[in-house]
C-alpha cells in the first residue's frame, strides 16, 4: 500500500502542476507533494524495518533494505532540493531567465521524474526498470533544455541522444535476459521479475547472461556517467537549471548505479563474480582516473562539479565491483554521503552563480564576503567531497581504500593520485572564489540554505557516527548484494 | 680525596688562571718585539694597561641599552667559569664535569654571541661590521672547534676533558694520525678564535680589516679592560685545552702536591714554548683579506672532519 | 586514582571543554571581559591538560573505547607514555600561548574573533585528539580536522593574495601527506583484523612492506612536520597566520607530526632497520643545514623563525635517525639515547619556538612591523619582551645553560656513541651528522645575533609614521608578557634540571623500544645530566649557571670596590664621520650577505648591484627557493599536461560520442567471447 | 501454414529488415530514408503477426497493431510534417563516405552473427537464427546515427535501433511481456514527440537541423 502512496503521490502532483505549475505558489505546491513522498517514504521504511522485504501488486513491484535505502534517499534529496528550487527559481524569473510556462513545465516534470526515479527504484520487473529509467530521460531532457539558449539545447540533444541510445542497448541486455530466463521460468511475465531471476539465478545461462550483462552495463552505465560514456553529463549538468542539475547528480546517477548493481547480482550468480567484478572495477578506476584530471581544467563551476559527480560515481562503482561485504557497504555509504553533499554543493553553486551572474569559476570571487551561509556552504561542502575527515565521504573512502589495498592492491595507486589530483584542482578553485574580494550582488530573494546545512550535518554526523539501525540497515542491503 | 681540597683547588685554580693569563699576552708581545728586532716592552704591560683602564671614567654612547653595560662582565664571567674548568695543573676537579668539551665550546659561543650584539647595540657601522665578521668567524671556528675535540673524545672514548687528559696522558705513547689533523686544525681555530695574525690583527684599527677591534670600539675604560682581560683569558684557555689534547703529560692529580709543582713546571715550559710559536706564527704570516678567512676556516673544518674520518679507519 | 582511567577521561574531558569554549566563542562575544575571558579557560585547560598527562607519564597505559566511529571500528583512545609525554608538550606550550592569546585577541571585532576563537580551540582539540587516537581511523579523522582548522587560521586574512596561495599549498601538501599516511596504515594492516593500533603492532609483514610502511609514514608525517623537500608549505603558512596561531603550529602542530612517526615507527611497524635511520640521517642533515641557510637570508621575522623550525625539525630528524641505526644495530641503550635526544628537543623546540613566535607577535601588536629593515632600537620602547625573547634567542642558540643547549648536548652525546656500531662506513657517517648539527648550532647563534640586533638593538630605522598610529608602540600587553614569561620560565627550567626531564623520557624509551638509559644515567641525582657513564660525559647546567652569576656579580663588586662605578654619556663615536644616521646601521641582508657569499651555491639568488654613477643607487636581492623549480613546478606542469590531453576527450560532437559508446561496447562483447 | 514454412518467412522478413538498413545506411534522401523506416516497420509487423499466428501468442498480436500503427503510419506522418514545416528536405551529408560505411556495416553484420550463433543454438524458438540479424540491425542503426551529421536522420536512426530491438524481442523470445511492450511504446511515442519539439527548438536556436552547430560544449 505505501509504495503506491509513494508512487502516486509525485505522479497526482505531476499531473496537478502540470495544470497550476505556473502560478506564483506552484513552488510551495512543489515542495509540498515532495514533502508528501518523503513522509510515504519513511513509512515504508518503517514498515521495511519492522517486518522486512515484502513485495505487492501481484508481486510487479517489492521493497528489500537495498531499495527502500535509496527510496528514504531520493524522497529526501528531492525534497531539500523543492524546497531549495523555490527562492531559485523565483531568483531566475526575477531576473527573466525563465517564463512562467516554462515553471509550469518544470514543476510537473520534476514530480515526473521523481515519479520516474522511485518507479526505477520500486519496480520488481525488470522491463519496467527499463521503461521508468528511460520515462526519467524523457522527463529530464526538458528540464534540461529549460532556459533554451543554444547551448542548453545542444546540452539536451547530447543528453537525450546518448542516453536513449545507451538505453537502447540496456534493452537488448534485458531481452537477452529475459531470453535466458525464459527457458528457466517458461514464457510470460514472471520471467522479468526480478525476485523470480534471483531465486533462479544459478540456472541461467552463463554466455548469455555475461553478453547480457555487457549490453546493461553499457547501457546503464552511461547515465551512470561511467567514462567514456559519460559525455552527455558535464554538459546536463552545466546548462540545465541548478536544482535539475542536483538532482541528476545527487539521485538519477545512484538510481542508474542501482540498476546496474541489481543486474550484477543475478549475473554474478550464473557466471561466478570474476566477470562482473573486473568489468565494474575497470569503469570505476578509469571514470575516476579520467575525471580527476578533467577537473582541474574546468573553468565552468556546475561542469567542474559535474566531472566530480563522475570521479564519485567511479569509486562508488569499483567498490561495488570489489564486491564483499565492506566494499559494499563502503560503496552505499558512500551513495548517500555523495548525493547528500553533491546536492548540497550545487544547492550554494546555484546561489553563488545567481549572485554573481556567472558560472564562470574566474569571475567568481569572495562570496564569504557578500553571504557567509553561501561561501561557507560551499567551501565546506567541497572539503566534504573531497574526502577531508570529518566528513563522511573519508569514512567511506576509508573503507573503499583499505579494502582496495588488501583485496586489489593494484588500483591504490590510480585512486590516490586521482584523490591527490581531484583535491588540488577543486581545492585551489573554491579557495579562490570563496575567498578574496567579493564579486557577489545581493540576491533579490533570500536564498532557502538550510537544506544546504541540513544536508552538510548529516554528512559530518555520518562521517563520526554511524547510528546501529543505520549500520544494520547498510550491513543487510550489503548482504543481499556484496 | 675530600671535597673540600678539591674546592680549594678548583678556585685556587680559577683564580690563578684569571690572574696569569695576562703575563701570557706579555710574553706573546715580548716574544713578537723580539722577532721583530723591536725593543720589547716589559712582560707586565698587560697588567698596566688593565690597571689605567680600569681607573678611567667609562664614557657610555646615549643610546645603550643595559645589555651593553652587562656584556663585558658577562663575557668575563664566561671566562673565568671555562677557567674553572679546564684541567691547568690538575685533573679530577670537583666541578670539572659540570662541563664537557661541548659545554667548553657552547661557552666560548656564549660570550662571542653577547660581545657580538653588544657591538649592534650602539647602532654605528662599525659595530655592525664587527659583529658581523665576528660571527662569520665563529660560525665556522667552532664546529671545527668541536670536530678536532671529537677526535680526542673518540680517542679516549669521552667528552670530558678529565678523562681524555687523563687517557691521553697515561697511555703508552702511540702516533695518531688522527690526531695530527685534529692538531693542525685546533692551531688554526685558536688563531681564529683569539683574533690574531693571519685571520685577525689586534693591534690595528684598520676598518678594511678590523674584527674584534671593531667590536669592541665602543667600549673604554673598565669595560674595556674586562674585555680585554677576558680575552687574555681565553687565549690561556685555548692554550690549555691544545695542550690536554696534544701534550698532556706531567698533568698532576687533585691533592698530589709532589705532582702540582712538576705539573707548573711543565706548564710554564708548554707556555712559553706555545708563545713563541705563536709569535712565530704572527710574524711569518701575513693577514689574510678577509674573505680568505672563511676558506681558511672551512679548511681547518674539513681537516678537523678527516681526523675524526681517519680514526674511524685506521681503527677498523 | 578514583575514577578508572582517570588520566585519560580527564583529557578527554579536556578535550571537550575545548570544544565546548570554541563553540561558546560563536556567540559572538562583544565584551572584552568575556573574550578573555574564553582563551583563559583554554589555558586552563592547557594547564589541566598538562598536569593529568605529567601523572599519565609515570602511570600505567590507559585505554578507552568510545562508541563513535565506524560501525565496525569504534573510536579506541589510548594514553601511554608517549602520547602522555607530548600530551604534556601539549598542554603546556598551548597554556603560555592561549595566556598570550588573552590579550592578543581580546580586540578583535566580534565575527572575527567568535572564528578565530572557534578554530583555535578545535585546533588544539584536534591535536590532543590525534595524541590520543588508538585507531587508524580516529587518527585520520583528528588528523585532518587538525590541518582544516590551522588551514582556516592560516587563511584568516584572506583578502590578501599570497595569503591565500599560502593556505592553498599548506592544505594541499598537508593532504598528500594524509593520504601517505592512510596508505601507510593500510600497509601495515596486512590483510586481516582491524585498524586498532593493536592489530597494526601484531600483523606480521615481510621485510618489504615494512620497509614501504616506513616510507609512506615517512613521507606522510614529513610533509607535515616540514622536512625536506616537502617543506615549502611552512614558511609560507606560518607568516600568514596570527602570531599565536605560528605558535601552535610551530610549536606543536609540527611536534605532533614528529609523534606520528615515532608511533608508527618505532612502536606499530616495530623492528627497526639500521638502513631506515640513514635514509632519517640524510634526510634530517640536509633539512637542518637548508634551514638555516635560508633562515640566515630572510628579513620577514616569521619566515625567518619558520625556517628555523624546518632547521629544528631536521635536528630532531637527527636524533631520531641515530637512534633508528642504533637500534637497527641491536644497541637499545645508545639508541634510547637518541629517541630521548630527540623528544628532548621536541619539548625545548616547542618551547622557546613558540616564545620566538609570541615575541614576533607583541612586536608586530605595538609596532606593525614584520619586515626586520624597518625595525630597530626595540628594546628601548619595550624591554620586558626584548628580555623574553633575548632567552628564547639563547635557547634557539643552544647556548647553555637555557635547553636549548640540553638538547644538542643529548644529540651529540648519541653521535658520539658510533664507535660501537660494527659497520665501518655507518660507523664514520654517523659523526659527519654531529660536524653538520655543529655548523647548524653556529649558524643558528649568528642568525639570532641578527634577529636580536637589527631588531631590538641598534636605533630605530624609520620614524613612526601616521600608519603606525594604530598600533600602541609600546611593550607587550599584561597577558602577552604572562604568557611569554611563562615560556621563558619553560626554558630555564627545562635547561636547569635535564636529570628529571630525562628520567621521563626514559619511561617512553622503555615503552617504544623495551630498553632505557644505562644504569648509571639514571642514578646520576638531579645535579648532574649524565647520559652514559659519568667518566664518559656529564654536565650540570645548575652549577653552571651558579658559577656564572656568582663570578659575574663578584667581578661586578670587586671592580665597584676597588676602583669606580663613574660613567659619563656621550654621543656614539662616529669614527671622525661628520654625522651618523640610522640608516647606516646593518640591515638583516646585509648581515647576512657573508653567508651568502660563502654558501653562493646554495641559493637561487636574483641580485641587482648598483652600477657606479647610478643616479640613484639601489641594491636588491631575492632568494628563492630551488624546490619550487626543481620538483614542484615540474609535477604541476606534467599534470597540467595530462589533463590536457585527457581534456581531448570532450571534444564536443555528438557523433564521436556514440562512437565512444559503440567502441566500448563492442570492446567488451569481444571481451566476453 | 507449418512451423518451417512461417520460419522461412519469418527468415525471408529478417533478410528484407537487414536489407533495409543497409538500404537506409547508404540513404542520401531524407524523404527517402523515412520511407525505408515505414517499410523497415511494415516488415518488423508483418515478422510479427507471422510468428503470433504460427505460435499462438495472442499478445504479439497487439505488438504487432501497434508498431503498424506507430512505426508505419503515426512516426512517419509526424517526420514528414516536420521536414516540411521546417524544410529540410536537403540531402543528407555523412561523416564518412558511404563505401566505406557499407564496409564496417558487413563487418559488424559478421560480427554480430558470430556473436550469436552460439546462443542461438539454445533457443528453442522458430526464429533463433535471427537474434543475429536483430543485433546486426540494431547495430547498424547505431554507425548510421555515428555517421550522420543531420538531426533527422540520426532520430530516424534511433528510431531504426528501436525496430531492430523489437525484432529481436519477437525473434528471440516470441516477445516480452505485453506491459512491457506497452511501456516501450508509449517512451518511443513521448519520444518522438521531445524530438519534435526539439526540431523546432534547435530551428529557432541555430536555423538549421546540423548538428554540427551544435558543438560548443567541449574541453576548451
Amino acid at each position: 500500500m505505501e509504495i503506491f502512496i509513494v508512487l502516486g503521490v509525485p505522479l497526482t502532483g505531476s499531473f496537478v502542476l502540470a495544470l497550476l505549475g505556473h502560478r506564483h505558489w506552484a513552488p510551495e505546491v512543489n515542495a509540498l507533494f515532495s514533502f508528501g513522498t518523503l513522509v510515504a517514504a519513511a513509512f515504508l521504511t518503517g514498515r521495511v524495518i519492522s517486518e522486512g522485504p515484502f513485495s505487492a501488486g501481484k508481486e510487479q513491484f517489492f521493497v528489500d533494505p537495498f531499495n527502500v535505502f535509496l527510496v528514504t534517499l531520493t524522497a529526501f534529496v528531492a525534497f531539500t532540493t523543492s524546497l531549495f528550487s523555490r527562492p531559485y527559481m523565483r531568483i531566475e524569473a526575477h531576473h527573466g531567465r525563465i517564463t512562467a510556462r516554462r515553471l509550469q513545465l518544470y514543476h510537473s516534470a520534476y514530480q515526473l521524474f521523481t515519479f520516474t526515479m522511485l518507479l526505477t527504484l520500486l519496480t520488481n520487473n525488470v522491463g519496467i526498470l527499463w521503461v521508468a529509467m528511460e520515462g526519467a530521460t524523457l522527463s529530464t531532457v526538458l528540464l534540461v533544455s529549460l532556459y533554451r539558449t543554444p547551448a542548453s539545447l545542444e546540452a539536451a540533444w547530447k543528453y537525450f541522444i546518448l542516453c536513449s541510445v545507451g538505453l537502447a542497448q540496456a534493452l537488448f541486455g534485458t531481452i537477452l535476459l529475459y531470453f535466458a530466463a525464459e527457458r528457466v521460468l517458461g514464457p510470460g511475465g514472471n520471467a522479468l521479475l526480478w525476485t523470480e531471476l534471483f531465486s533462479v539465478r544459478s540456472q541461467l545461462e552463463p554466455t548469455v547472461l555475461s553478453l547480457a550483462f555487457v549490453f546493461l552495463l553499457v547501457g546503464y552505465g552511461t547515465k551512470v556517467g561511467l567514462v567514456p560514456l559519460h559525455n552527455w553529463l558535464p554538459d546536463a549538468h552545466a546548462e540545465g537549471p541548478t536544482p535539475v542539475s542536483a538532482v541528476l547528480s545527487g539521485l538519477l546517477l545512484n538510481v542508474a548505479l542501482y540498476a546496474v548493481v541489481r543486474f550484477k547480482v543475478l549475473v554474478d550468480g550464473a557466471v561466478g563474480t570474476g566477470l562482473s567484478g573486473n568489468l565494474m572495477m575497470t569503469f570505476g578506476i578509469v571514470s575516476v582516473v579520467v575525471a580527476a584530471f578533467f577537473l582541474s581544467r574546468q573553468r565552468d563551476i556546475k561542469r567542474m562539479f559535474a566531472y566530480s559527480s563522475i570521479e564519485h560515481m567511479g569509486i562508488i562503482t569499483f567498490a561495488f565491483g570489489m564486491g564483499g561485504p565492506v566494499a559494499a557497504f563502503a560503496g552505499l555509504l558512500h551513495m548517500t554521503v555523495h548525493s547528500l553533499t553533491k546536492s548540497a554543493i550545487f544547492f550554494t553553486v546555484g546561489h553563488a552563480a545567481q549572485a554573481t551572474g556567472t558560472q564562470d569559476m574566474d569571475k567568481i570571487r569572495g562570496l564569504v564576503q557578500q553571504s557567509p551561509a553561501i561561501g561557507w556552504g560551499l567551501a565546506l561542502g567541497s572539503l566534504a567531497i573531497l574526502g577531508m575527515p570529518p566528513f563522511g565521504i573519508f569514512t567511506s573512502e576509508f573503507m573503499v581504500l583499505t579494502t582496495a589495498m588488501h583485496e586489489h592492491w593494484w588500483a591504490t595507486p590510480f585512486l590516490l593520485v586521482a584523490l591527490g589530483v581531484a583535491f588540488a584542482a577543486i581545492f585551489g578553485k573554491v579557495q579562490l572564489m570563496v575567498f578574496g574580494e567579493t564579486t557577489a550582488q545581493h540576491l533579490p530573494h533570500p536564498p532557502s540554505l538550510a537544506p544546504v546545512f541540513v544536508h552538510i550535518a548529516i554528512v559530518l554526523v555520518l562521517g563520526l557516527y554511524i547510528p546501529p539501525y543505520l549500520a544494520d540497515w547498510y550491513r543487510q542491503a550489503a548482504a543481499l548484494i556484496g | 680525596m675530600n671535597l673540600l681540597t678539591g674546592i680549594a683547588f678548583q678556585i685556587l685554580q680559577s683564580v690563578f688562571v684569571v690572574l696569569i693569563a695576562p703575563l701570557l699576552m706579555g710574553w706573546v708581545n715580548i716574544c713578537r718585539a723580539w722577532l721583530q728586532n723591536r725593543s720589547a716592552p716589559s712582560i707586565l704591560l698587560p697588567y698596566y694597561t688593565l690597571a689605567k683602564l680600569f681607573h678611567k671614567d667609562a664614557v657610555i654612547a646615549s643610546c645603550a641599552s643595559p645589555l651593553f653595560r652587562l656584556t663585558p662582565y658577562i663575557l668575563f664571567g664566561c671566562m673565568w667559569l671555562v677557567a674553572g674548568i679546564v684541567p691547568v695543573l690538575v685533573t679530577g676537579l670537583p666541578f670539572a664535569p659540570a662541563a664537557d668539551i661541548i659545554a667548553l665550546v657552547a661557552v666560548f659561543s656564549l660570550a662571542r654571541m653577547f660581545s657580538a650584539l653588544a657591538a649592534l647595540d650602539i647602532g654605528t657601522s662599525f659595530g655592525g661590521l664587527g659583529a658581523r665578521r665576528e660571527m662569520l668567524i665563529g660560525f665556522l671556528a667552532e664546529p671545527a672547534m668541536l670536530m678536532t675535540l671529537f677526535t680526542a673524545a673518540f680517542i679516549s672514548g669521552s667528552t670530558s676533558l678529565n678523562t681524555i687528559v687523563g687517557s691521553l696522558a697515561h697511555r703508552t705513547f702511540a702516533i695518531y694520525p688522527s690526531l695530527l689533523f685534529a692538531g693542525v686544525a685546533f692551531l688554526m681555530v685558536l688563531l681564529a678564535e683569539n683574533g690574531r695574525i693571519p685571520v685577525d690583527n689586534p693591534a690595528t684599527h684598520l676598518e678594511l680589516t678590523m674584527i674584534h677591534e671593531a667590536m669592541i670600539l665602543e667600549y673604554s675604560a673598565r669595560h674595556l679592560a674586562l674585555i680585554e682581560w677576558a680575552q687574555a683569558i681565553k687565549l690561556f684557555v685555548y692554550m690549555i685545552i691544545g695542550f690536554a689534547m696534544f701534550v698532556p703529560w706531567g698533568i698532576s692529580e687533585v691533592g698530589d702536591w709532589a705532582g702540582l709543582l712538576f705539573a707548573f713546571a711543565t706548564l710554564v715550559i708548554k707556555l712559553s714554548i706555545a708563545g713563541i710559536v705563536l709569535a712565530l706564527i704572527e710574524t711569518f704570516f701575513a693577514k689574510f683579506r678577509l674573505f680568505i678567512a672563511p676558506e681558511f676556516l672551512s679548511t681547518a673544518f674539513l681537516l678537523a672532519v678527516l681526523g675524526m674520518l681517519t680514526h674511524f679507519l685506521t681503527q677498523t | 586514582m578514583f575514577v578508572p582511567e582517570f588520566t585519560l577521561t580527564g583529557s578527554l574531558a579536556v578535550v571537550l571543554g575545548w570544544l565546548a569554549v570554541g563553540l561558546l566563542g560563536l556567540l559572538r562575544p562583544q565584551s572584552v571581559i568575556f573574550k578573555q575571558l574564553l582563551f583563559a579557560l583554554g589555558a586552563l585547560g592547557g594547564f589541566v591538560l598538562s598536569f593529568l598527562s605529567f601523572l599519565a607519564l609515570s602511570g600505567p597505559a590507559e585505554s578507552l573505547v568510545l562508541p563513535l566511529g565506524l560501525p565496525d571500528l569504534p573510536f579506541h583512545m589510548r594514553l601511554d607514555a608517549l602520547s602522555a609525554f607530548f600530551l604534556l608538550l601539549l598542554g603546556m606550550v598551548s597554556a603560555g600561548i592561549s595566556i598570550f592569546s588573552i590579550s592578543y585577541f581580546c580586540g578583535e571585532e566580534p565575527r572575527r574573533f567568535a572564528f578565530i576563537c572557534l578554530h583555535y580551540h578545535f585546533f588544539l582539540a584536534s591535536m590532543a585528539l590525534v595524541l590520543l587516537a588508538d585507531d587508524a581511523y580516529l587518527f585520520m579523522v583528528a588528523w585532518e580536522t587538525m590541518a582544516l582548522t590551522s588551514y582556516f587560521l592560516v587563511t584568516l586574512d584572506h583578502k590578501l593574495a599570497p595569503i591565500r596561495s599560502a593556505g592553498f599549498i599548506y592544505l594541499l601538501i598537508a593532504h598528500l601527506g594524509a593520504i601517505a599516511i592512510l596508505l601507510s596504515f593500510g600497509v601495515l594492516h596486512g590483510g586481516h583484523g582491524d585498524y586498532t593500533f593493536d592489530a597494526l603492532r601484531n600483523a606480521e609483514l615481510s621485510a618489504f612492506w615494512t620497509t614501504v610502511a616506513f616510507l609512506l609514514a615517512f613521507f606522510g608525517f614529513g610533509a607535515k612536520a616540514g622536512m625536506l623537500p616537502l617543506h615549502v608549505w611552512l614558511p609560507e603558512a606560518h607568516p600568514a597566520a596570527p602570531s599565536p596561531v605560528s605558535a601552535l603550529m610551530s610549536g606543536i602542530m609540527l611536534k605532533t607530526a614528529i609523534y606520528g612517526m615515532i608511533r608508527l615507527i618505532f612502536d606499530l611497524i616495530g623492528d627497526v632497520r639500521w638502513e631506515w635511520g640513514m635514509v632519517v640521517l640524510a634526510i634530517g642533515t640536509v633539512t637542518t643545514l637548508f634551514g638555516v641557510l635560508y633562515a640566515l637570508m630572510q628579513h620577514d621575522l616569521k619566515r625567518l623563525l619558520a625556517y628555523h623550525s624546518v632547521e629544528n625539525i631536521g635536528i630532531i630528524l637527527l636524533g631520531l635517525g641515530m637512534s633508528m641505526v642504533f637500534l637497527g644495530f641491536g644497541y637499545p641503550e645508545a639508541g634510547a639515547l637518541g629517541l630521548i635526544a630527540a623528544l628532548y628537543h621536541t619539548l625545548n623546540h616547542a618551547v622557546f619556538k613558540s616564545l620566538l613566535f609570541l615575541g614576533a607577535g607583541s612586536i608586530l601588536h605595538s609596532t606593525g612591523l614584520r619586515n626586520l629593515n624597518d625595525m630597530g632600537g626595540l628594546i628601548h620602547s619595550m624591554p620586558k619582551t626584548a628580555f623574553y625573547f633575548l632567552i628564547g634567542a639563547l635557547a634557539i642558540s643552544a647556548l647553555p645553560p637555557l635547553n636549548g643547549f640540553v638538547s644538542e648536548w643529548l644529540t651529540f652525546q648519541t653521535a658520539l656513541q658510533a664507535p660501537i656500531l660494527g659497520n665501518g662506513v655507518v660507523r664514520s657517517l654517523v659523526p659527519l651528522t654531529a660536524a653538520a648539527l655543529a655548523l647548524a648550532g653556529a649558524l643558528t647563534a649568528m642568525c639570532f645575533v641578527k634577529v636580536y640586533g637589527v631588531a631590538f638593538l641598534g636605533q630605530q630605522r624609520k620614524p613612526r609614521h601616521e600608519s603606525q598610529d594604530t598600533f600602541h608602540g609600546g611593550d607587550a600587553e599584561h597577558y602577552e608578557r604572562i604568557g611569554m614569561a611563562f615560556l621563558t620560565a619553560c626554558c630555564f627550567v627545562l635547561g636547569l634540571f635535564p636529570s628529571a626531564i630525562l628520567l621521563m623520557l626514559n619511561r617512553v624509551a622503555v615503552l617504544l623500544n623495551g630498553a632505557g638509559l644505562a644504569p648509571a644515567a639514571l642514578k646520576s641525582g638531579w645535579l648532574w645530566l649524565v647520559p652514559t657513564a659519568p667518566a664518559q660525559a656529564s654536565y650540570s647546567p645548575v652549577i653552571f649557571l651558579l658559577v656564572i652569576v656568582v663570578v659575574v656579580l663578584l667581578t661586578f663588586i670587586l671592580v665597584r670596590h676597588f676602583y669606580h662605578g663613574r660613567v659619563r654619556v656621550s654621543h656614539p663615536w662616529g669614527c671622525g664621520f661628520p654625522e651618523r644616521t640610522t640608516r647606516m646601521q646593518d640591515t638583516a641582508d646585509a648581515f647576512g650577505q657573508p653567508i651568502r657569499h660563502v654558501f653562493g651555491p646554495v641559493y637561487l639568488m636574483t641580485r641587482h648591484l648598483p652600477v657606479p654613477g647610478e643616479p640613484s643607487p639601489r641594491y636588491s636581492v631575492k632568494i628563492e627557493d630551488r624546490h619550487w623549480y626543481w620538483l614542484y613546478r615540474p609535477i604541476a606542469q606534467l599534470t597540467e599536461y595530462v589533463s590536457a590531453k585527457v581534456g581531448l576527450l570532450q571534444q564536443g560532437r555528438v557523433s564521436v560520442y556514440l562512437l565512444y559508446s559503440f567502441v566500448a561496447l563492442i570492446a567488451l562483447l569481444v571481451f566476453v567471447q | 501454414m507449418n512451423a518451417s514454412f512461417s520460419g522461412q518467412l519469418v527468415n525471408l522478413l529478417a533478410a528484407l529488415l537487414l536489407l533495409i538498413d543497409f538500404a537506409m545506411l547508404s540513404q542520401r534522401r531524407v524523404l527517402n530514408l523515412i520511407k525505408l523506416f515505414a517499410w523497415q516497420g511494415a516488415v518488423l509487423a508483418a515478422s510479427t503477426v507471422t510468428v503470433a499466428y504460427s505460435t499462438g501468442q495472442g499478445h504479439l498480436y497487439y505488438s504487432a497493431v501497434l508498431t503498424i500503427l506507430l512505426k508505419v503510419f503515426f512516426i512517419p506522418w509526424v517526420l514528414f510534417r516536420l521536414i516540411n514545416q521546417l524544410n529540410v528536405r536537403w540531402d543528407v551529408e555523412t561523416l564518412i563516405n558511404i563505401p566505406a560505411t557499407m564496409l564496417v556495416g558487413i563487418g559488424l553484420v559478421i560480427f554480430a552473427f558470430a556473436l550469436t550463433t552460439p546462443i542461438s543454438q539454445m533457443a528453442h524458438t522458430i526464429t533463433r537464427s535471427t537474434l543475429g540479424i536483430a543485433l546486426a540491425s540494431v547495430l547498424l542503426a547505431f554507425l548510421m546515427m555515428i555517421v550522420r551529421r543531420k538531426a533527422v536522420p540520426q532520430v530516424i536512426g534511433f528510431l531504426a535501433m528501436e525496430n531492430g530491438l523489437l525484432f529481436a524481442a519477437t525473434s528471440a523470445t516470441y516477445g516480452m511481456p505485453l506491459v512491457v511492450e506497452l511501456g516501450i511504446a508509449l517512451d518511443v511515442l513521448v519520444g518522438t514527440f521531445i524530438f519534435g519539439i526539439f526540431f523546432f527548438h534547435l530551428r529557432e536556436a541555430f536555423d538549421s537541423l546540423d548538428i554540427h552547430h551544435m558543438e560548443k560544449l567541449k574541453q576548451d
